[in-house]
C-alpha cells in the first residue's frame, strides 16, 4: 500500500516528461494544437496517483494509530516501515534517522506520530566525503499539497485548452504548465534544502516564462522581470538561511533538521532566529508579503489560467509551505510558543490588512483578486505567525479552490468581455453568463468566511488559533483577523456589484463560456462549498454523530512527529468566535450593498451616480446607516487608507525598488565610467602611454648616423670607466 | 605512480595530438581548405578520444592520487622533469578543455571571422588546445609554466588578427597584462625551487609539484611564504582575473573573434583557479591563510563590482565579458575559504562557468553575424526572428544567473555555503559578510541577465530589421552548441558527476592546509 | 723603462685613434683611426707579454695584426661599395638607421 | 737604459704628433702617410720592447701591404687630393670629449695602478723561434682560425668590390 509513498519520485517525474515531450515533439510529431492533450493525460495520471498517495497516507496514519495502543509494537513498526522505506524503493538508500527515533508519539497529546516516508539515494553530490542524498519526503503535508497542485492544475489544464485556443504559443504554454507542475511537485516533496531551492527557483523561473508569455508587449515582459527579481531579493534570503541551518546543524535533511531544533530547543535559539528571519525573506517574496508583495499584482499580465494556478493556489503558497515544513525552525527562532507577537505573525497580519485595504482601490478585476491574494497569504502566515499550524494549512487548502474558481471565473468574464479586465467595461454579466456568476458568488461568500462555505471554517480555525494563542493569545493578530474578514467581504461584494450587476457597460455582446471552462468553475465552486467539511470541528460533526471524521486535515496532514516534540498545543473550538467572524464578513457585505445602493438618491455625490443608475433601489431607506457606513468606515478605507496605502505601494516601496535598481545601473554607469575606465583603466593606459613618450623621446637618439652611436658607446665606456675606476 | 601500456602513454597523446595536428596542417596548403578542417576536427576528436578512454580508466576510488603518470628527464642543468599526472582536479577541466576544442572547430566551418585564413586560425586553436591540456596534466613547475605561456602567443594572435576593430590595443593588453603576472609568477616558483623545504628543514630544491605539495610549505615562516605566495597571485590572479587585475578581459573579450572568445572564457580563464588550487594553496598553506581574507574580499568585489559594471554595458558581448569578472569572484570565493566545500565550489563554477559563457560567447557571436551589431539597444525579438536561438539563449542566461537545474547554481551556492565556516583559522565574521554580499551578487546577476533578455530577445523585432532575414540555428551551430546545452542540464541535476571527482583532493589540499596552519583538520576524506 | 710609458703611449694613441673615428667624415680616415685604435692595444699586448715573460703576447699581436689587415680589407671593400652607390664616403651622410 | 728612455722619448713623441695631425690634417694623402709614421714609431717600440718579429711584421704588413690597400682605396673613391675643407664633421666637439674622457680615465687608472713599475727588462728575450712554436703549438687552432678568417675576408672583399 506504501508503494506509491516510496517511489513518490513519479508523482512530478511523469509532468517533468510531459514538458519534455510537449518541448520537444510538441509541434513536430504531436500537432500544435493538440499538445494540451499530452498535459492534460500526464496531470490526470498524476492526479490519479496523489489521490492514491493520499489514500496510502490516511491508512498508514490510520494502521499508526491503532498500533498505538501497543507501544512496543508500535516502535517496532516504526522501524520496519522505516527500513522499507528507504529500502523498498530499489535505491540504496540509507538506514534513515526516521527509523530510529520513535519515541515522540508517545507524549503527543492522544495524537499518533506517523513517521515520514523517505526515500532518498545518495550521491548527489558530495563535499569532504559526505555524501548528500536527494530524494523524497511524504508526510500528511506533502500529501495536502499534492492534492491541492494537482487538482488545481488538472482544471487549469482543461480549462486553458478552451481559454488559450488559438494563441500564439499555445506549445509552449502548455510545456510550462508542465514543467511548472512537476517543479511545484518536487518542491512539496524535497526531501532536504537544496532540493527545496531547486524546486522553490523552478517554480520562480515557470512564472517568470507564463507571466511574460505574450512577450511582444513590454508591460508583459516588465511584470515578469520584477516577479523574478523580486523572488531573487527573497531567494538571498532563502539561500542564507539554509546555509546557516546547515551550519548549525551539519546536514539539509529537512528530517534531521527538523529532529534536531526539537531535541536541542533554545540551545540553537539564536541560530534558528537568524535562520527564521533570512527565510522570512525568501517568505515574502514569494508568498507576497508585505513589504515584497509589489510583484503579485504585476503578474497579472500573465494568461488568466496562469494566474489561478500559479498566482493564487500553487506557487505563492510555496512560501507557507516552507514555514509549514521548517515549523521547528521558526517556532524555536520566532518563540511562538511562548510570545504574544511576533515578526512572522505581524507580517503576516499586516500584509492581510494592507492587501485588503488595496483591493477597494484597483479597477481591474484581477489585480482585486490579485490583491486579495496577498491579503489571504498573509492571513496563512500570520496563522502560522500565531502556532495554528494545521489552521494555516487548512486556509491554503481551501483558498486555493474558491480562489482559483474566482481566477478562472475572472478568465472567464474576460473571455465573454472581449479580453478587458476593467471593471468599468463590464457589468450586468449575471444575465449573459449565468454559471460564472453563479460560481464566482458561492466562491466569493467562500473567500469572505460566510457560514457554510469552506472559507468560514478556515478563517474561523485562524481566528481561534490568534484567539487563543499557544502560552498567551494573540491579540493583534486577532484584531487584523477580524478586520480583515470584514474588509474581504466588502471588497468582494464591489467586485460582484461591478463585474455582475447592473448594465452591460462593455461593446460587442458577452456570451457564456463553453462548457470546457463552466464545468471546472463548478468543480472548484463545488470544493469551494465543501471543502470545509475536511476539517470540521468535532462539536459540529458531533451533531450529525460523525465525530471521527472531524479534524482530518489535523490528524492526516499534521506532521506530528515535529510538532510533538516542540510542543504544539491545540486550542478548543469556540462558538462565539465562530460567531464573531461570521458576523464580521456579513458585516462587510451589508456595508457595501449599502455603500453602492447610498449614491442613489439626489443626496448622493454626483461623481457616483453612475452606480445609482446601476440600480440599488431597494437599499435607498437605509440611507443614514449607509451614510455612517460608507463616509466613516468605507470612506476612510478608501480614500485616505488605502489610497496612502496604494500610494505608498506605488511611490514608496516601488519607488524604492525602482531607484534601487536605476541606482544600481547608475553606481554602475559612474563606477565604469570613472573608476574602471577613468581610473583603474587610465592608470595602465598612462603606463603604456608613459613608455610611448618615453621611446618617442628616446627616438631623437637614434639618428641612424654611426659616428653618433660610436659617441654615445664610447662616452657611455668613459663614464662607467669613470665610474669603476675612481668612484668604486 | 607511473603508469604502464597505453596508460603511460595517455597524457601525452592528450598534450601533443593537437600539436601533431597542427604540423600536418602547416604541410597543408591553405587553398584546401576543406582538408585543412577536417584534419583539425581529427586532430581534436581524437585528443577527445584519448580524453573518453581517460575517463573510463580513471580510478575513481583514488580520485586523490595522481594517475596516469609519466616521469622523465628533461632539463636535468635544471633539475626540471617530464613529469605528467591526472587526478581529480585536474580531469573535470582536461575534460573540459578536450571538448570545447572540437566545438570550436566545428563551429568555424562557417563562421572564420575576417580576415578569413582558416587554416592559421585552426593551427592556433590546436597549439592552444596542446597549451591547455599541459597545464592542466603537469605535475613540474617548469613545464607547467611553459605550458602557461604556450597559450599566450596563440591567444594574441588570434586576438590580434581576427578581432574587432580595436583588436591592436586589445591584444597588446592582453599580452603584457598576462606577460606581467606569469614574469612575477616565474619568480616565485625559482623561490619555491630554491626556500621550499621539507619538514625536516632540508631544502627540496626540486620543480616537482607533488614533492612540494606534500612539503606543504614546510618550516617556511609565515612571512616568507605571503611574499612568494603574492607573486603567485599576480601571475593566477591576473589570469583569472580578479579585480582590480581584470581590466584586460573585458577589452580582449569585446575583440577577439568568437571562437576565441569562447576558449578564452571557457578555458583560459580557468587557468588562473586551476592555478591557485593546484599551486598557489598546497605548495604555501601558510601564505595561503595570510591571503585568503584578501582574496575573499576581492572576489565579493568583483562579484559586484562585474555586476555593476554588466548593468552600464550596452553592448552584449562586453556585458557578457563583464559578467566573468562576477562569475569568477564567486569562483575565487571558494578557494578563499580554504575548505574542501569551497574548492568544490570553485572546480564545478569553473567547470559550470567555461559551459555557460562559452555557450553565451558563441551566442554573441552568432548574433553579430546576423545582425552585425551587438549594440542592446539595437536588438530585440530574438526570440521571434530567430526563435530556437532565443530560447537557447533563454537557458543559457538562466544558467548563468546561477538557476538550480543549471549547471550554474552548484558554482555558486556551495561557494556562499562555504563562507559561512571557513577553514585553516579564518574569521567566520569576515566570511560571513562576505557571504551576504556575494549572495546580493546573484540578485544582480538575475537583473543584469535578465535585463539583456528582455532586450534582446522579447519583444517586436527592431524596424531597422525589416527585410533582413535573420536565420535560426544552422547544423553547425547546433553541432558546436548540443553538448553544451546538454552538459548545463546533465551538471545541474547531477552534480555529483563533478563533486565526487573533485572532493578528495579538495579535501586533500583543505587538510593539508587546516594541518599547516591550525594543526588539525576538521574534514574527513 | 717604466711599463707605464708604453701603456700610456698606447693610451694616448687609442684616444687620438677614438677621436678620429668619430670626428672624421671620409669613410678611409675612419678606417685608418681604426687601425690607429688597434695598433695602440697591440703595444700594450706588446708590453704587458714583456712583463709578465709569456710569449702569449706578441702571438696575439700577430693575430691582431692578421685580423687588422682582415679588416682593413673588407671596410675598404664596403667603403668602395658605398662609394659607387652615393658617390660619397662621409659617413654622416649615411643615416638609413634613423629611427 | 738611458739611451733607451731617451729613445723612447724621441719615438713616443714623433708617434703621438704623427697620430694627431693624421686625425686633424684636411688632407687625405697626408693623412695616409702621417699614419705610415705612426705605424713606424710603432714598430720602433716594439723594437725596444725586445719583439722583432712583431716589428718586423708591422712593417711588413701595416707599412707594406695595408698602407697600399689604403691609398688604392683613397684613389678608387677619387677622393680629391689635397686639402679638402669638411674632413672633420660637425659633432667633433663631442668626440673630442669622448675621447678625452676615455683618454684621461685610461691614463688616470694606468697611472693609478702601474704608477712607477720598471720594465721587468731581465726575463726572457722571446725569439722568432719561440714565438713560431707557440704559434704552431699552442695556438694552432686560431691560428687555422685566422687563415680562414683572412680567407674569407679576401673572398668577401672580392665580392663586395666587385663591379657587376
Amino acid at each position: 500500500m506504501d508503494w506509491i509513498l516510496e517511489n513518490a519520485f513519479l508523482i512530478p517525474l511523469i509532468p517533468a516528461v510531459s514538458f519534455l515531450v510537449i518541448l520537444l515533439f510538441g509541434r513536430s510529431v504531436i500537432g500544435a494544437e493538440r499538445v494540451h492533450r499530452v498535459g492534460i493525460t500526464a496531470v490526470g495520471i498524476v492526479w490519479v496517483l496523489s489521490m492514491l498517495a493520499a489514500v496510502s497516507w490516511i491508512t498508514r496514519v490510520e494502521d499508526s494509530t491503532s498500533y498505538k495502543s501497543d507501544d512496543a509494537e508500535h516502535a517496532q513498526i516504526a522501524v520496519n516501515e522505516g527500513l522499507s522505506a528507504s529500502s523498498a524503493g530499489g535505491l540504496d538508500g540509507e538506514l534513515h534517522l526516521a527509523a530510529e527515533d520513535d519515541g515522540y508519539g508517545d507524549d503527543g497529546g492522544g495524537y499518533a506520530t506517523t513517521e515520514p516516508v523517505i526515500s532518498e539515494v545518495d550521491g548527489w553530490w558530495s563535499s569532504s566525503g559526505v555524501d548528500f542524498a536527494v530524494g523524497t519526503l511524504v508526510d500528511g503535508q506533502t500529501v495536502l499539497l499534492l492534492i491541492v497542485v494537482t487538482s488545481i492544475s488538472l482544471l487549469v489544464h482543461i480549462y486553458s485548452s478552451e481559454y488559450v485556443k488559438g494563441d500564439r504559443r499555445f506549445v509552449h504554454y502548455y510545456a510550462f504548465l508542465s514543467l511548472f507542475t512537476a517543479s511545484m511537485l518536487f518542491f512539496v516533496m524535497a526531501q532536504n534544502l537544496v532540493q527545496m531551492i531547486v524546486g522553490w527557483e523552478l517554480v520562480g523561473v515557470c512564472s517568470f516564462a507564463l507571466i511574460g508569455h505574450w512577450w511582444e508587449e513590454r508591460p508583459n515582459t516588465d511584470a515578469a522581470l520584477k516577479a523574478f527579481l523580486t523572488n531573487r531579493v527573497g531567494d538571498i534570503g532563502l539561500l542564507i538561511g539554509v546555509i546557516i541551518l546547515f551550519g548549525t546543524f551539519g546536514t539539509f535533511d529537512i528530517d534531521a533538521i527538523n529532529r534536531a531544533v526539537g531535541e536541542m530547543g533554545s540551545e540553537v535559539h539564536f541560530a534558528m532566529l537568524m535562520a527564521s528571519i533570512a527565510l522570512m525573506a525568501a517568505v515574502c517574496s514569494k508568498s507576497g508579503q508585505f513589504p515584497l508583495h509589489t510583484w503579485l499584482p504585476d503578474a497579472m499580465a500573465g494568461p488568466t489560467p496562469v494566474s489561478a494556478l500559479i498566482h493564487a493556489a500553487t506557487m505563492v503558497v510555496a512560501g507557507v509551505f516552507m514555514i509549514g515544513r521548517l515549523y521547528p525552525v521558526f517556532f524555536e527562532g520566532f518563540s511562538i510558543g511562548t510570545s504574544s507577537i511576533n515578526l512572522m505573525a505581524f507580517i503576516g497580519g499586516f500584509t492581510a490588512l494592507i492587501g485588503a485595504g488595496l483591493a477597494f482601490a484597483q479597477w481591474d478585476i484581477k489585480k482585486v483578486l490579485a490583491y486579495s491574494t496577498v491579503s489571504q497569504l498573509g492571513y496563512m502566515v500570520m496563522a502560522l505567525g500565531v502556532g495554528a499550524w494545521t489552521a494555516a494549512m487548512f486556509h491554503l487548502f481551501t483558498h486555493a479552490f474558491f480562489k482559483a474558481c474566482l481566477f478562472l471565473g475572472a478568465g472567464s468574464v474576460s473571455h465573454a468581455a472581449h479580453h478587458t479586465f476593467d471593471m468599468r467595461e463590464m457589468g450586468g454579466l449575471r444575465k449573459y453568463m449565468p454559471h460564472t456568476y453563479k460560481t464566482f458568488v458561492i466562491s466569493t461568500l467562500a473567500l469572505a468566511g460566510v457560514f457554510p462555505f469552506a472559507g468560514f471554517w478556515s478563517k474561523d480555525e485562524i481566528l481561534l488559533g490568534a484567539f487563543a494563542g499557544q502560552e498567551s493569545a494573540y491579540p493583534l493578530m486577532l484584531i487584523f483577523g477580524c478586520v480583515v474578514a470584514l474588509l474581504t467581504a466588502a471588497y468582494m461584494t464591489r467586485v460582484i456589484w461591478y463585474t455582475f450587476w447592473g448594465e452591460y457597460r462593455g461593446h460587442g455582446h458577452p456570451h457564456e463560456s463553453p462548457k470546457v471552462m463552466t464545468v471546472p468553475l463548478w468543480i472548484l465552486a463545488v470544493m469551494a462549498v465543501v471543502a470545509g467539511a475536511f476539517n470540521l470541528p468535532t462539536p459540529v460533526m458531533r451533531i450529525f454523530g460523525l465525530e471521527g471524521l472531524a479534524h482530518l486535515v489535523q490528524t492526516y496532514a499534521e506532521p506530528t512527529h515535529y510538532l510533538n516534540a516542540i510542543g504544539l498545543s491545540h486550542p478548543p473550538p469556540s462558538f462565539w468566535l465562530a460567531v464573531v467572524g461570521l458576523v464580521m464578513a456579513l458585516a462587510g457585505i451589508a456595508i457595501t450593498f449599502m455603500y453602492f445602493w447610498r449614491n442613489t438618491g439626489p443626496h448622493g455625490l454626483t461623481e457616483r451616480n453612475r452606480y445609482a443608475k446601476a440600480g440599488y433601489t431597494f437599499l435607498e431607506q437605509k440611507y443614514y446607516l449607509d451614510h455612517l457606513y460608507t463616509d466613516i468606515v468605507v470612506g476612510s478605507i478608501k480614500a485616505p487608507i488605502a489610497r496612502a496605502a496604494n500610494w505608498v505601494n506605488d511611490n514608496v516601496i516601488d519607488k524604492v525598488v525602482n531607484t534601487a535598481g536605476e541606482g544600481a545601473r547608475d553606481s554602475g554607469r559612474w563606477v565604469y565610467r570613472w573608476i574602471d575606465q577613468g581610473t583603474i583603466d587610465n592608470t595602465v593606459n598612462a603606463l603604456g602611454s608613459g613608455a610611448d613618450s618615453g621611446g618617442q623621446g628616446l627616438r631623437v637618439m637614434q639618428t641612424g648616423k654611426v659616428q653618433n652611436y660610436g659617441s654615445l658607446l664610447f662616452g657611455t665606456a668613459a663614464v662607467v670607466a669613470i665610474v669603476f675606476v675612481i668612484v668604486l | 605512480m607511473d603508469a604502464t601500456g597505453f596508460d603511460a602513454w595517455a597524457l601525452t597523446l592528450v598534450v601533443f595530438l593537437p600539436a601533431v595536428g597542427a604540423l600536418v596542417m602547416m604541410a597543408v596548403p591553405r587553398a584546401r581548405e576543406l582538408e585543412l578542417k577536417m584534419i583539425a576536427l581529427g586532430a581534436s576528436l581524437a585528443t577527445l578520444a584519448v580524453g573518453v578512454y581517460l575517463l573510463f580508466a580513471f580510478d575513481y576510488g583514488n580520485a586523490g592520487t595522481l594517475q596516469f603518470g609519466v616521469h622523465k628527464g628533461w632539463i636535468d642543468a635544471i633539475n626540471a622533469d617530464y613529469i605528467l599526472g591526472l587526478d581529480g582536479l585536474s580531469l573535470p577541466l582536461l575534460i573540459l578543455s578536450m571538448v570545447i576544442i572540437p566545438l570550436c572547430v566545428i563551429y568555424s566551418w562557417e563562421h572564420i571571422p575576417e580576415p578569413g585564413n582558416a587554416k592559421a586560425l585552426l593551427i592556433l586553436m590546436l597549439i592552444l588546445a596542446s597549451g591547455m591540456n599541459g597545464t592542466f596534466v603537469a605535475q613540474d613547475l617548469i613545464l607547467f609554466f611553459v605550458f602557461f605561456e604556450v597559450v599566450l602567443l596563440p591567444m594574441y594572435f588570434m586576438i590580434g588578427v581576427w578581432g574587432g576593430e580595436n583588436r591592436r590595443y586589445a591584444s597588446l593588453k592582453f599580452f603584457l597584462f598576462t606577460l606581467f603576472g606569469s614574469a612575477l609568477m616565474i619568480v616565485s616558483f625559482v623561490a619555491l625551487y630554491f626556500v621550499a623545504t621539507n619538514d625536516a628543514g632540508a631544502a627540496l630544491n626540486t620543480f616537482n609539484m607533488s614533492e612540494l605539495a606534500a612539503a606543504a610549505g614546510g618550516d617556511l615562516a609565515r612571512g616568507t611564504q605571503a611574499i612568494i605566495f603574492a607573486g603567485l597571485f599576480m601571475g593566477f590572479g591576473i589570469k583569472v582575473p580578479m579585480f582590480p587585475f581584470h581590466t584586460w578581459l573585458p577589452d580582449a573579450h569585446t575583440e577577439a573573434p568568437t571562437v576565441g572568445s569562447v576558449i578564452l572564457a571557457a578555458i583560459l580563464l580557468k587557468l588562473g583557479t586551476y592555478g591557485f588550487v593546484r599551486i598557489a594553496l598546497p605548495f604555501l598553506p601558510e601564505g595561503a591563510a595570510a591571503w585568503a581574507p584578501w582574496i575573499g574580499l576581492l572576489a565579493v568585489i568583483g562579484i559586484i563590482y562585474g555586476a555593476l559594471g554588466c548593468l552600464a554595458q550596452t553592448d552584449m558581448k562586453r556585458l557578457i565579458a563583464f559578467s566573468s569578472v562576477a562569475h569568477m569572484g564567486f569562483v575565487m570565493l571558494g578557494i578563499a575559504t580554504l575548505t574542501p566545500i569551497g574548492i568544490n565550489a570553485a572546480v564545478f563554477g569553473m567547470v559550470a562557468h567555461g559551459i555557460i559563457t562559452g555557450m553565451l560567447f558563441f551566442l554573441a557571436g552568432s548574433v553579430k553575424e546576423r545582425y552585425h551589431t551587438l549594440e542592446i539597444s539595437r536588438l530585440g525579438g530574438l526570440l521571434k526572428s530567430a526563435p530556437r536561438m532565443g530560447w537557447i539563449l533563454a537557458i543559457s542566461a538562466m544558467a548563468s544567473l546561477g538557476l538550480p537545474g543549471l549547471a550554474g547554481f552548484w558554482g555558486e551556492f556551495p561557494a556562499i555555503l562555504s563562507a559561512y565556516s571557513p577553514g585553516a583559522g579564518l574569521s567566520e565574521g569576515t566570511f560571513r559578510t562576505y557571504m551576504v554580499i556575494a549572495a546580493v551578487g546573484t540578485v544582480f546577476a538575475a537583473g543584469y541577465l535578465l535585463w539583456l533578455f528582455q532586450r534582446s530577445a522579447f519583444g517586436e523585432p527592431k524596424p531597422e530589421w525589416e527585410g533582413h532575414v535573420i536565420a535560426d540555428v544552422n547544423r553547425y551551430e547546433w553541432a558546436a552548441w548540443t553538448p553544451l546545452i546538454i552538459a548545463m542540464v546533465l551538471f545541474g541535476w547531477v552534480p555529483g558527476l563533478i563533486f565526487g571527482v573533485v572532493d578528495d583532493v579538495s579535501t586533500g589540499i583543505a587538510c593539508s592546509i587546516g594541518t599547516a596552519v591550525v594543526g588539525d583538520c576538521p574534514w574527513t576524506g | 723603462m717604466l711599463l707605464n710609458q708604453f701603456l700610456l703611449l698606447g693610451a694616448l694613441l687609442f684616444a687620438v685613434g677614438v677621436y678620429g673615428v668619430l670626428a672624421r667624415r671620409n669613410g678611409v680616415m675612419v678606417l685608418m683611426s681604426i687601425e690607429l685604435m688597434l695598433n695602440a692595444v697591440n703595444l700594450n699586448l706588446v708590453a704587458f707579454g714583456l712583463q709578465h715573460d709569456v710569449v702569449s703576447g706578441q702571438v696575439f699581436a700577430l693575430f691582431i695584426i692578421a685580423v687588422a689587415a682582415a679588416e682593413v680589407g673588407v671596410g675598404l671593400a664596403i667603403v668602395l661599395l658605398l662609394y659607387r652607390n652615393r658617390k660619397s664616403i662621409a659617413v654622416d651622410e649615411f643615416d638609413l638607421m634613423k629611427g | 737604459m738611458v739611451a733607451q728612455n731617451i729613445a723612447f722619448g724621441i719615438i713616443a713623441a714623433i708617434t703621438v704628433a704623427a697620430a694627431l695631425g693624421m686625425v686633424t690634417t684636411r688632407n687625405i694623402v697626408h693623412a695616409a702617410l702621417l699614419l705610415v709614421a705612426v705605424l713606424g714609431g710603432l714598430a720602433a717600440n716594439y723594437v725596444l720592447l725586445t719583439a722583432e718579429f712583431i716589428a718586423t711584421t708591422q712593417v711588413l704588413v701595416y707599412i707594406g701591404a695595408v698602407m697600399v690597400l689604403f691609398l688604392f682605396g683613397i684613389m678608387l673613391t677619387r677622393a680629391p687630393i689635397g686639402r679638402i675643407p669638411q674632413m672633420t664633421g660637425a659633432t667633433w666637439p663631442v668626440a673630442a670629449l669622448s675621447a678625452l674622457a676615455l683618454g684621461g680615465i685610461t691614463v688616470y687608472a694606468l697611472i693609478d695602478r702601474f704608477g712607477a713599475d720598471s720594465l721587468a727588462t731581465d726575463n726572457t728575450v722571446f725569439r722568432t723561434a719561440d714565438v713560431s712554436d707557440s704559434v704552431f703549438s699552442q695556438y694552432i687552432i686560431p691560428f687555422e682560425a685566422v687563415s680562414v678568417l683572412l680567407l674569407a675576408a679576401l673572398i668577401g672583399a672580392v665580392v663586395l668590390a666587385r663591379r657587376d
